[in-house]
């Protein structure tokens, strides 16, 4: 019987290595994967890359991993101002940031995952972040060619999962998580529920198990459930 | 007089039709849903993977798993559709959406436009601005008609790290609506007190005047009081 | 009220026009338009270019509008054995074929979809399919530089379908039909049940109405419904 | 003794092990799925989109809409999912699959393969041939040893149309299994009544034999009764 469950988020990170890359899933607190990276800072490994959409959102999970200073690189598109550690070690020259259009990052990292070698996008064509890179005009449109991203390990945040790997999420949480779990070498999800195998109906399966290796079932990270003051707009 | 922050939404809201799929950038831009005719289905595009963002719920009513772009809970709007960051930029950059309404530094005659790189501001952050950008089918601007310091946001050229090139379709300020066409900015309605000189005073590009050119009728507050006009 | 309901497949396809390019969901039986094919048939446009992943499955819809003669190019990846008018047509030299392995075709019409100029992938590298294409190494592997496709229309097949044009498949009725949907100018659905704005689950909806144009609620094909003599194996 | 195309199935068969993801191709490779170990679990992929494709359905069990990439009817095992053509292929072309078990008319001795062009067959056509030849991490192929003319289809190079380069990992013939190494083909198993000189002169290019090479053990029959062995 296949059973890729394991029984607590530190045996989930146990094997990141120093200098490993990590893609982390979630659009600001929605599919992040708060345990699993509370776990990492546990786990001590150092100078990682992250590939993520931003930098953090408060002192905690990935915002506290950052000001822990065990991360060499961040590859992401919006580091937001909430960011704080990563901006403190940003601008001391800890850290480096590549900074990627968000399509640009998703497509590259889809690319890494389906196995295509690189693409021409229209995004940021003409713009600073277009530096460095070879252009091509294609039916009269300039174009920037952009390369796959794979990593050593994604994190994923999924809202039900079983023991095969099949996850499904819930609002908003798929973001980037359905694309990083097929773009990393190892790839582990942090799930409210284990379910049976059947439960989540074959429709509903948004990330296949061939593409999880482990999964655990833990509690939301205290700091991602936590309700705001005052609810913020849309 | 002039349009206030909500004002310039307000101007807005009254360019979206029904079927229109919009996507709303941060800052005047999301304040354009407070604006829109609810007799009418617009659906609201949310890069984090919402098609059809539906108002901000009560305290109560929070769902944790379900924000929008801007990072602040929200709702679902009738008929919704839920996906990952894949599809919602194919929605973005695949030329899906028929508008999308921006802020922006600095909009240039050839369309040029300058949003994500902020002055002073040392971590840089783009977002899915450039996506955007380069994949709505109509790119409205919304931003106030001069700087703080009163130096014009319409330019020949922009002098601040460009979004995309010669995208912009129409700009939305505080005094003016002004489209960007092929023959460079053209004023289509300006606010009562300010006239085509006046406005091309403050513009650092030239302006011709649409034929049909025409004040603008705005009440001065919202339904809800809300400010829409300021008469400093 | 948005109502992109209408109320014939007839309907449905009047917008077609002689030359034009139209997509045509469907791996087999499953998830083909079989009606709107049917409507097109007496519809009456000529010099039609196909896209495809076959040419056809039987004397009926795709398979009749190949025979009808009024298709002057088929893009596809497997016009099987059974696509005998196909067959005939091309034997005798009235239909041309762009033969695309199948991957390169999703990926085409996906490209054409979200907005990418090309991409590079390595299916077809060294083999005849790669005659004529640009090829380029990146990371010690070759790739072939392939184009975005996208079509005058798309022809969809769904299970359910709301007014707004938010789409649901059931089974293998994805296929094609999914990604074909973000790529023509013009996209219709069939659908076997029209429901309410809202029984489609946000999280279930697989096209998104912005995707869909036009759609039409019909009983399915009579010979896609017809049971085999005897149910073929796997 | 030779294997019958059942007996080459059920030799892939015992192959594959608990957690593979695979995908058969039409002939021989589909048979594989009748002779799986039902206790292990074991994923089918199809390329039309489904990862956990079941056994053939009985007749009043058809779902019209749930057929596999042969065009059967299928059923969907415990633990499927559905899902649509891109991220079937992301699956395939991706990586994703341990295996893909593929007919040949032709094996070359650096790896290469031809499978999708067939003699005398005018109307091409190629499917996800290509994709799953380059995709999946191991590359099985299932075939006769010869030609029915009793030419090699283990070859020096391939003189087919190729399906890819340099990609196959093992081949299951009706008389030996053969692994293809950067030193080029080894003989690993034999059936009874062959021995490596006699698979050599069946074979177009040149064929090691590996240190712990065996006979084959097949029983003569299915455990339904279908003929795995022909003494002919």
């Amino acid at each position: 019987m296949i059973d890729k469950t394991v029984q607590s988020c530190r045996e989930a990170v146990a094997q990141v290595f120093d200098g490993a890359s990590i893609m982390l899933g979630g659009f600001g607190n929605v599919g992040m994967p708060a345990q699993l990276i509370e776990a990492l800072r546990e786990q001590g490994s150092r100078d990682l890359t992250l590939i993520s959409n931003g930098a953090g959102t408060g002192p905690y999970a990935l915002g506290a991993l950052v000001g822990d200073g065990r991360v060499r690189k961040v590859i992401a598109s919006f580091p937001s101002p909430s960011a704080a550690e990563f901006r403190t070690r940003y601008l001391a020259g800890e850290i480096e940031l590549e900074l990627v259009p968000q399509g640009t990052l998703v497509e590259r990292i889809r690319a890494g995952g389906c196995g295509l070698g690189g693409f021409y996008t229209p995004t940021a064509a003409g713009t600073d972040l277009a530096a460095g890179k070879e252009t091509r005009v294609i039916d009269g449109q300039e174009y920037l060619l952009e390369l796959p991203l794979k990593a050593d390990f994604a994190f994923l945040k999924a809202h039900w999962g079983d023991r095969l790997g099949n996850l499904m999420y819930r609002g908003t949480m798929r973001n980037f998580n359905t694309v990083m779990a097929t773009a990393a070498i190892t790839v582990v999800a942090e799930v409210d529920r284990l379910v049976a195998v059947g439960e989540i109906p074959p429709d509903a399966v948004h990330t296949p198990g061939i593409f999880v290796d482990r999964l655990v079932c833990v509690e939301r990270h205290p700091k991602v459930v936590e309700l705001p003051r005052e609810a913020s707009a849309t | 007089m002039m349009l206030t922050r909500d004002g310039i939404a307000w101007r807005i809201a009254r360019d979206l039709r029904e079927g229109d799929y919009v996507n709303l950038g941060v800052g005047i831009p999301v304040l354009v849903s407070n604006y829109l005719d609810r007799t009418q289905e617009i659906f609201l595009h949310s890069e984090n993977g919402i098609l059809g963002v539906g108002p901000r719920p009560a305290r109560d009513e929070i769902d944790l798993d379900l924000i929008s772009a801007g990072k602040g809970f929200c709702t679902l709007a009738p008929g919704a559709a839920l996906f990952d960051q894949p599809l919602s930029f194919t929605m973005m950059r695949g030329g899906h959406l028929t508008h999308a309404v921006l802020g922006a530094i600095e909009v240039a005659e050839n369309g040029d436009f300058a949003n994500w790189s902020v002055p002073g501001e040392a971590v840089p952050g783009v977002g899915g601005a450039m996506d955007l950008a380069v994949g709505a089918k109509n790119i409205f601007i919304a931003m106030s008609h001069v700087t703080n310091k009163g130096a014009p946001k319409l330019v020949a050229s922009c002098s601040s790290p460009l979004t995309a090139r010669a995208r912009v379709r129409r700009i939305f300020t505080d005094i003016a609506v002004i489209d960007r066409t092929e023959a460079g900015f053209v004023l289509r309605e300006v606010m009562p007190g300010h006239d085509p000189d006046s406005i091309r005073a403050k513009t650092g590009a030239a302006l011709s005047v649409a034929p049909d050119c025409h004040e603008m009728t705005v009440p001065e507050a919202s339904a809800k009081g809300v400010a829409l006009i300021r008469h400093d």
